[in-house]
């Protein structure tokens, strides 16, 4: 894999790099489309999770082969993967009985807002007066998932904060977010609500960041710019 | 003797009429029953109710064809635009959805209606898609109860009137057999119809399918039909996911 | 199998025999602990129907011999299996999903006590001032069978009626029993309520049978001796 | 890397103390944690809340010698008398059953506890159960619910602070192997404990077992524990079966 400087790196490459350290090693892993897939790129070598796909699979691998793809054998996007020594099938009342129970360690969900009192919104926006497009998984993961990481790019094509005091748009999970990793920052979801401000992209200060923060926070003693071990 | 279960296309899906409250096996267009979703197309059966996952896989795949042909009425599912024929039919207004559930929540209303249970208390989504106006089609508030101090929908089984599941290859007694991740909740759908369909690559004889390896027991079935060949699934699901983006095409002079 | 005469058996094997013709080829069947076990010996050569076990199978076939005995194929009674070509495993809860959603044809369960609105009692009776031993599966059966056979003994020890106008134990099923099989007679419970005497054993009379049964009961048009086809 | 899940019998039992409320899988005694059952009889751990299909098998196998030691002191099943060790200890008072559940309604308790869900509505007993004096210990009357027109029992979830399921074979990751019936309900059983531990017949390396052929996925599992070997088991079960005169005695000089 090619190194770049993070000035050369895409806003989806910077957050889908920088919710890769979020993983632990051994952890039960559950990426949901779009940027969060990114993030297994960039899991440190030698590093051992268990990805978990919704319809039924614990322990999936990379993508097949044009010609090795089996139809069977498929996540919960409908994309083709491979099972690794040690995967496991289920049925999908089981899958996510496991989301709903709290087996799954980590997800990484895309957001269309979130707030400061980890509110995380990513199913519904109007179209033609309706709500859509709707929730899939996606708040079955919010609901039981130990750890729910927002991954999102901070703000929307207007310059607007997508990282909100509070999001009026129909919720995927109700203060279920414990990280937001946005293009330009990494914030905690504090236990009892509030942001803190632990990471700015290289050359931002906290008042960058609050520059284009709607939601309010407080800044980490240890704040620091994001670090990609990029060796 | 027992009867075989084994139909042909139309013997079996002669059960599917206009108006019919339908389940279909399928996880976002995998494994889905191909061969009786495109004679639902050839026959034009419409006015369908149509109780799956999500709609299915996009670009004109599957299920994707009944949106695409105005077939589907009411949808019952935890999405609307896995395809973009079904995204287009909702927002234009021609596909009614009165409530979306997360699909955890789906698929325990189908497992209820398949084990002959009233419902199931689900805590996802409390506060949430109980708010008020969300979803303006819902003639009722979502029913609620509380069970040791916490809050649950009490989330009533979803029944059909057919089920048409995706299998890998089953025998006249109806017994099923799946590949990897296309069991699903297909053993479930099954049960949760009054009339069950199991389309498969390969039909074989009794004895074949080793007991502890039939996903879906034939006692929940009552037709079998021969669909397309494992190998023309494949082939069928790699052509599409080359469309898609999501493999590379195969470089000229390879054996497909 | 020796033929013996109706005169001969013993009133286990009147009741199990009669049972057995209640049940048509091709059925999912259920069969309860004690007599109603015994039915499979009497069914017609040639005929065939699926056994159901709560544990999760269909399909097996007789007891293995001892040294064949496989501790992971057994009944719901604890017993070895043999798994017949055509059998499924299925979990638990799938097998009883199966037995509340009329997936199971017939049953044949042993009774305490029956009525004459088709209420069946055979999980409870006072032991110490307690209602022992328990339901067990026999109520998921009760439940959702579509024929419930209730099969027992025409009269308890003291020579008391146990076919009743209305049981006071605690319920197996309420309204679910269709056919009443005990030593003596055969009654039909019908859609609204009531029984209808069909058989009698042969050289009772439908008085005799009023004599020895607390029920009230109509006679069939077409009542007549029980009859085995012993040849 | 991810640690294995192999622990010692006493490593992985040390977690069931007095007082622990513990779950167990069989099914009348088949498929039982002979080992780690024996390990709580060897150690006298007492006053346990045990939640069980059934009490197990009879003449003094397996779960019944918990009873004849006086081990459980309450009871959650759908039976009190499968072993006459919890017969006795429920008539004489020292065993504690608030009510008896039908057992498929005991196994839809199990799995609600097991999938993160508040409970399941069950049609089956009501009118029966909810009879008044029926479960004199009972301090709430049973709660009940009507959809659909049709009363429903509110059953609420089972969960247990360990749970002990049995295997065939399992791997240093915890995915699990069953044979035949012997599978029943132990995944739902390891799901809805807080630690599980499962009792195997073999150990094997991980990739050993098809990923189509886990019955419970190792995300499931604590700890592994080593268990009687397949032969040894086949060989308790015949014997015990033929001392209740469910098989015929091995004729002289027949090789066992």
């Amino acid at each position: 894999m090619t190194s770049p400087s993070i000035a050369a790196m895409s806003p989806r490459e910077i957050i889908a790099r920088r919710c890769a350290q979020e993983v632990k090693d051994g952890e039960v892993v559950n990426l949901g489309f779009g940027i969060p897939t990114l993030t297994s790129n960039y899991l440190p070598k030698g590093m051992s999770v268990i990805f978990h796909a919704e319809n039924g699979c614990f322990g999936f691998g990379a993508k097949p082969g044009t010609l090795e793809a089996d139809s069977d054998i498929t996540n919960a996007g409908t994309e083709p993967i491979t099972l690794l020594p040690g995967a496991a099938i289920m049925d999908m009342i089981t899958s996510f009985g496991a989301m709903r129970n709290g087996f799954i360690d980590i997800t990484v969900l895309g957001a269309l807002e979130v707030d400061q009192e980890g509110n995380l919104a990513n199913w519904a926006t109007k179209r033609n007066g309706k709500w859509w497009p709707g929730p899939g998984g996606a708040m079955d993961l919010c609901y039981g998932t130990k750890k729910v990481i927002a991954a999102l790019q901070h703000t929307d094509k207007s310059g607007d904060s997508k990282v909100k005091r509070r999001t009026n748009l129909p919720l995927t999970g109700r203060r279920c977010t414990k990280v937001i990793v946005t293009d330009k920052a990494v914030f905690d979801v504090l236990p009892e609500g509030g942001l803190l401000l632990r990471e700015a992209l290289p050359g931002l200060s906290a008042d960058d960041i609050r520059a284009i923060t709607e939601a309010d926070f407080t800044v980490a003693d240890d704040f620091r710019p994001m670090n990609f071990d990029l060796a | 003797m027992s009867r075989s279960k084994v139909l042909s296309l139309s013997e079996a899906m002669v059960r599917v009429k206009s108006g019919t409250r339908l389940m279909t096996g399928d996880f976002v267009g995998a494994a889905e029953p191909a061969k009786c979703l495109e004679w639902l197309v050839d026959n034009k059966i419409g006015n369908l109710t149509l109780i799956t996952c999500t709609p299915g896989m996009t670009g004109g795949f599957g299920k994707g064809h009944l949106y695409a042909n105005g077939l589907v009425s009411e949808l019952i599912s935890s999405h609307v635009a896995t395809t973009n024929e079904s995204s287009e039919a909702y927002l234009s207004g021609a596909l009614m959805v009165r409530q979306l559930y997360p699909m955890g929540t789906w698929a325990e209303k189908v497992r209820a209606g398949a084990v002959g249970i009233g419902g199931v208390l689900i805590p996802v989504g409390v506060g949430i898609l109980d708010q008020p106006g969300l979803f303006p089609d819902l003639e009722e508030p979502k029913q609620k109860v509380t069970v040791g101090g916490k809050e649950y929908f009490v989330e009533e089984a979803l029944r059909a009137e057919v089920s048409i599941i995706k299998g890998w290859r089953a025998d006249p007694l109806g017994n099923v057999e799946f590949r990897y991740t296309s069991g699903q909740n297909q053993r479930d759908i099954a049960m949760a119809g009054d009339y069950a369909i199991v389309e498969v690559n390969e039909i074989v004889p009794v004895g074949t399918i080793p007991p502890d390896r039939v996903g879906c027991p034939g006692v929940f079935i009552d037709a079998v039909v021969q669909g397309y060949s494992l190998e023309d699934q494949h082939r069928r699901y790699r052509d599409h996911w080359i469309k898609l983006g999501r493999l590379q095409p195969i470089a000229e002079g390879a054996t497909p």
